[in-house]
């Protein structure tokens, strides 16, 4: 019962966490641009004025898809405070992402039509990583749950440094960063406007994006649980992969899917397969 | 329920999200646009960003003079625009024709197709005034949500 | 598979230009590709009917804000010839200054607007951001940022004094430095190599018979400049027109690239030889007769042809822009590729739609 | 020697010999800089063909009457295609064989066609508002 | 991956933004903005409105009435050089953003007064809003 109140506490911290850290995302960006930058809040500003805005829909369908993604993508964020199964908070997260590629292909809009088609390549690419890190901690752990990462005595990157680069991967793809942002992207200065997100506006883009803040902060969440020993060490690795993010962000030109698919499946897997037969020996 | 009333209106004038239409623009105004948006000038600093999809819009930026093609898809844009919005025209042709009032193919100032709440003046108008500009409008927003007074007109000063 | 048509434009992010194309798409792949024009469509050369030839200088500068200062340009040396007058040598190079520093912030906005194409956000931000000391030149010297208004029949309008020529010198001199870093990212870096390399070839056949100009024809590999024909003081300026024989994306960003810095090396060239005339000659009478005149404009060769009836409104004024010109080759470029690569083809020929249009 | 700006010379050419003109040009390697047209105000317009090889130009006048259709230059010259329509819109020229007619729609819209028959003649050139 | 040692710099060094309008740069001399026409000097010699590429500028000599269209006004600065008393000037600063169109309206002294009522010459400044 505790951890559930716990968990739920976390829960609702979460979308302050995740907005928080797209606001000093977004400054930090602007500080390597040389811009000055918005304030630290403004993701939050702009939350709630979509809420403000006068709602237009254009099929239940859409809106349906907005709640089950956000739903399902807070249910994926208690399971992991819960220190739930790794595998069922996998398929939770995984029916957010369908759902979010269902609006977009529930509307006639040319750029979401093509933006989820992205979107589900997006997924062929990173979703077999992060079910290979998985792997890999129940390999290291001797199962799938959450509590037994944390009864580990010594930090899984120290037996796992490379299954964490191929997290890495996943987590660019997720934060919708260069050089994988091409099914939608927070700049919108690309081809398909805002991919799977052009249709959606007002209170639903606002759901989109609160649901976007529990997905990265799930997935900063599954890189913590690499470092798991000590909170210093804990936070130390994820300024410093969400700072190589960030960076990543800045130095590339966003790619084409086949130039993705190739690269994220190719290296992120021989990576992963390297370390888990690593793992394996030892 | 007040709090949250509150926060949304404070939400409104910190985050206008822009969709900048160009209607016949002699490309002048469109840079200065863009480059309001580059380091020197950096818009996102008041929270503006430039969406590029009107459904997603606060505000929209139009430049250059309307002609009876893109008349059609300027109301489209401003139709799909969700409630609370605000137009600002920028430059000469944009508030009023400019150079071209008088060409057979134009139809003069963006304010004879959709509702206009801030013409901004110049020939190209610079990126000053076009931040400016914004910051007229959101007075305007700010008066249209009852929260102050309208900016007042100044003739000569 | 599924056919379906992709609108491109007119109000696009990426493409702050009215640009109009319906892709026909197999899946990603572009099968065919149709322009619609007509949405900046104004009929500027029929003012010409109602305004005197020289308020139609100040018109035919709002042809398009980017290249303003050129048309001016080139619409008066038009009017020179037709009623034979000698612009003192001083107006000439001071024309080269002008004309240089607008293609040189043409050629970086160009730039930044190409990275942004390719989704590298923080290098379009580069590019404009050391793009704005030329704007401040334009507007320190000519009174404007953008639309500079410093042509008139007969000569120019300013002058630039000896405090000013140094200070253009000093911050051409920081922009160089400043782009000079910017290079290896922009013609080296792989994944912008890896988006640009082989994305819309042309070659220089293909370039001719479809009657490219400009960068695009010199990205072909074809050293094909308007400048060369010495207008203004070109033909006392030393430069080679800058080619680059690949015909891709690639090619024609690095021919962009390099006339920035070719561009800086004329101004100075100009700054150190200003002579000290006149500004402006009297012009007596009023045009009459026939004549073609080209310029070489930041996105290629311009022309117009001026007729004159012997009163204040000319005849006819027509304006063939470069533009105009590069999308007969841009829709040949684009059957075939890949959804994600028509930004960057269509912005490979830099369009300047209100150019087109008028 | 190629200048910047000349007074136009242009070598006059009949109408039936436009196309097969265009095709030597076409083969000696020359590039279609555009076509001017002109309203000469007596029922004829002029239009020039302007090559250029090598930054050289050579001009050819075709005067033609207004309402009798031009040989199209678009099925040698992709490149005439949007000055074609161009001058279709502008003078409602009409051009036999043009390979994509828009039908005078390039860049007008109907509010326009069916006020205005050319705006570029002179019958229509003012257009003043009230 | 050559980009990197650009932002590094930038975030690094001081942004770049000029922090515009809560600080503003001293305006360039030459910059052409706002037009502004001192009418006690103006003789109604309707240069200004014959030149001017926009036709902007409406004079009426007989009522002392001089009026422009700021909205419509490419600020080429055409009628400053055409005006023969130099009563036409340029500020270097711009013309601000309005929520409503105006023309701006001057009121001086019709020109065959001449010098007899300097004393009564008061320039009044009048505005009319449009919608």
């Amino acid at each position: 019962m505790l951890t559930f109140i716990a968990a739920l506490i976390g829960l609702a911290l979460t979308p302050v966490v995740g907005g928080l850290l797209a606001g000093v995302d977004r400054r930090v960006t602007a500080r390597l641009q040389s811009r000055f930058g918005p304030p630290i809040l403004q993701p939050f500003y702009d939350v709630l004025k979509l809420l403000g805005k006068a709602p237009m829909v254009v099929n239940s369908w859409q809106v349906m898809s907005a709640y089950i993604y956000v739903l399902s993508s807070a249910l994926a964020v208690l399971l992991f405070f819960m220190q739930g199964d790794l595998l069922l908070l996998f398929f939770v997260m995984t029916i957010g992402a369908v759902f979010q590629v269902v609006g977009a292909l529930s509307v006639p809009s040319p750029y979401a039509q093509v933006g989820a088609q992205r979107e589900l390549l997006q997924m062929l690419a990173y979703e077999p990583l992060i079910i290979v890190v998985f792997v890999g901690i129940s390999m290291a752990t001797g199962s799938f749950k959450i509590a037994d990462v944390y009864a580990m005595e010594k930090p899984l990157l120290l037996s796992m440094p490379f299954l964490f680069i191929a997290l890495g991967y996943a987590l660019t793809i997720k934060l919708r960063k260069s050089p994988f942002d091409i099914s939608a992207c927070h700049h919108a200065h690309q081809e398909l406007v805002r991919g799977v997100l052009t249709e959606y506006s007002g209170p639903h883009l606002a759901l989109l994006e609160i649901g976007h803040w529990f997905d990265v902060v799930l997935i900063l969440g599954l890189c913590s649980l690499f470092w798991h020993t000590s909170i210093v060490g804990m936070v130390a690795l994820l300024v410093v992969t969400y700072a190589a993010e960030i960076l990543i962000d800045n130095i590339c030109a966003r790619m084409t899917w086949p130039w993705m698919l190739k690269n994220v499946l190719g290296v992120g897997l021989v990576l992963s397969v390297f370390n888990l037969l690593w793992l394996y020996v030892s | 329920m007040g709090l949250l009333e509150n926060w949304i209106n404070k939400g409104r004038l910190k985050s206008p999200w822009v969709v900048h239409f160009d209607c016949g623009s002699c490309n002048g105004c469109d840079i200065e646009v863009l480059a309001c948006l580059t380091p020197v000038f950096d818009v996102e600093r008041f929270g503006i960003i430039n969406v590029g999809n009107p459904k997603h819009a606060d505000v929209l930026l139009v430049t250059g003079t309307v002609n009876h093609r893109n008349k059609k898809v300027l109301k489209n844009i401003y139709d799909q625009m969700p409630d609370p919005k605000a137009v600002i025209a920028i430059g000469a042709c944009g508030t009023s024709g400019g150079v071209f009032r008088e060409c057979y193919n134009v139809v003069g100032g963006v304010d004879q197709v959709i509702p206009v709440d801030v013409y901004v003046p110049g020939c190209p108008a610079k990126p000053d005034a076009i931040i400016d500009g914004v910051v007229t409008a959101l007075d305007v927003v700010k008066a249209k949500l009852g929260l102050g007074e309208m900016p007042k007109v100044t003739v000569i000063d | 598979m599924s056919r379906t048509i992709i609108p491109f434009g007119p109000q696009h992010p990426v493409l702050p230009e009215p640009l109009h194309l319906k892709l026909v798409v197999e899946d990603e792949t572009i099968v065919e590709a149709i322009p619609a024009l007509g949405y900046v469509h104004r009929g500027l050369e029929t003012l010409a009917s109602i305004r005197d030839y020289n308020q139609m200088v100040y018109i035919v500068e709002r042809v398009c804000g980017i290249c303003s200062c050129i048309h001016a340009m080139c619409y008066c040396q038009g009017l020179e010839t037709m009623m034979n007058v000698e612009v003192p040598s001083r107006a000439k190079y001071l024309r080269v200054i002008w004309s240089e520093l607008h293609r040189i912030h043409s050629h970086l906005l160009w730039l930044g607007l190409f990275a942004d194409g390719f989704g590298f956000e923080s290098l379009f931000m580069q590019f404009w951001k050391i793009r704005e000391r030329v704007m401040d030149i334009n507007e320190a010297t000519a009174g404007n940022r953008v639309v500079i208004s410093v042509n008139v029949v007969g000569g120019v309008r300013r002058d630039l004094d000896k405090t000013q020529q140094r200070w253009i010198l000093d911050e051409l001199d920081k922009l160089e430095k400043e782009l000079r870093q910017l290079m290896k990212t922009m013609l080296d870096d792989y994944t912008v190599k890896k988006r640009t390399v082989g994305v819309g070839v042309l070659t220089a056949e293909q370039a001719i018979q479809l009657g490219a100009v400009g960068p695009t024809l010199r990205g072909s590999g074809v050293a094909q400049d308007a400048r060369q024909l010495g207008y203004a003081a070109f033909d006392e300026l030393d430069f080679e027109p800058v080619t680059s024989p690949e015909g891709d994306s690639w090619a024609r960003s690095k021919v962009r690239f390099m006339e920035t810095l070719q561009s800086m090396d004329i101004v100075r060239q100009a700054i150190s030889r200003l002579p000290d005339t006149e500004l402006a000659a009297k012009v007596p009478g009023k045009p009459t007769g026939e004549v073609v005149c080209r310029v070489e404009q930041p996105r290629g060769e311009l022309l117009y042809y001026l007729k004159g009836n012997g009163s204040k409104n000319m005849e006819r004024v027509r304006i063939r822009t470069p533009t105009f010109a590069n999308i007969p080759p841009l829709l040949a470029m684009l059957p075939g590729a890949q959804l994600a690569d028509v930004p960057i083809a269509a912005l490979t020929i830099d369009p300047c739609i209100s150019c087109t249009e008028r | 020697m190629p200048t910047h700006s000349e007074i136009l010379n242009a070598t006059p050419i009949a109408a039936d010999a436009v196309v097969a003109q265009a095709r030597s040009m076409f083969d000696q390697g020359y590039r279609l800089v555009t076509m001017s047209v002109v309203d000469l105000g007596d029922g004829n317009v002029d239009i020039f063909y302007h090559y250029d090889l090598n930054n050289e130009m050579t001009h050819f006048r075709l005067t033609h009457p207004k309402d009798k259709p031009v040989p199209s230059i678009s099925p040698v010259y992709f490149a005439a295609l949007l000055v074609e329509n161009e001058s279709r819109d502008h003078f409602n020229l009409q051009f036999d064989g043009l390979v994509l007619d828009f039908n005078r729609t390039l860049y007008l819209d109907e509010e326009i066609t069916s006020t205005i028959s050319a705006p570029f003649c002179k019958i229509s050139t003012i257009q003043k508002k009230d | 991956m050559y980009m990197l040692s650009n932002v590094l710099r930038n975030i690094m060094g001081k942004y770049s933004t000029r922090l515009y309008p809560f600080e503003t740069r001293p305006a360039y001399e030459g910059f052409r903005g706002k037009l502004v026409n001192n009418i006690h000097d103006c003789i109604f010699c309707k240069s200004c409105q014959i030149k001017c590429p926009s036709q902007c500028i409406t004079v009426d000599p007989k009522e002392g009435k001089w009026d422009c269209d700021p909205f419509a006004c490419v600020y080429c600065s055409v009628c400053v050089d055409a005006c023969p008393t130099h009563c036409l000037s340029m500020e270097n600063q711009h013309r601000k953003p309005a929520p409503s169109k105006f023309v701006v309206s001057l009121q001086g002294t019709p020109r065959k007064s001449k010098k007899a009522d300097k004393s009564a010459e008061k320039p009044a400044e009048a505005a009319a809003p449009e919608a």
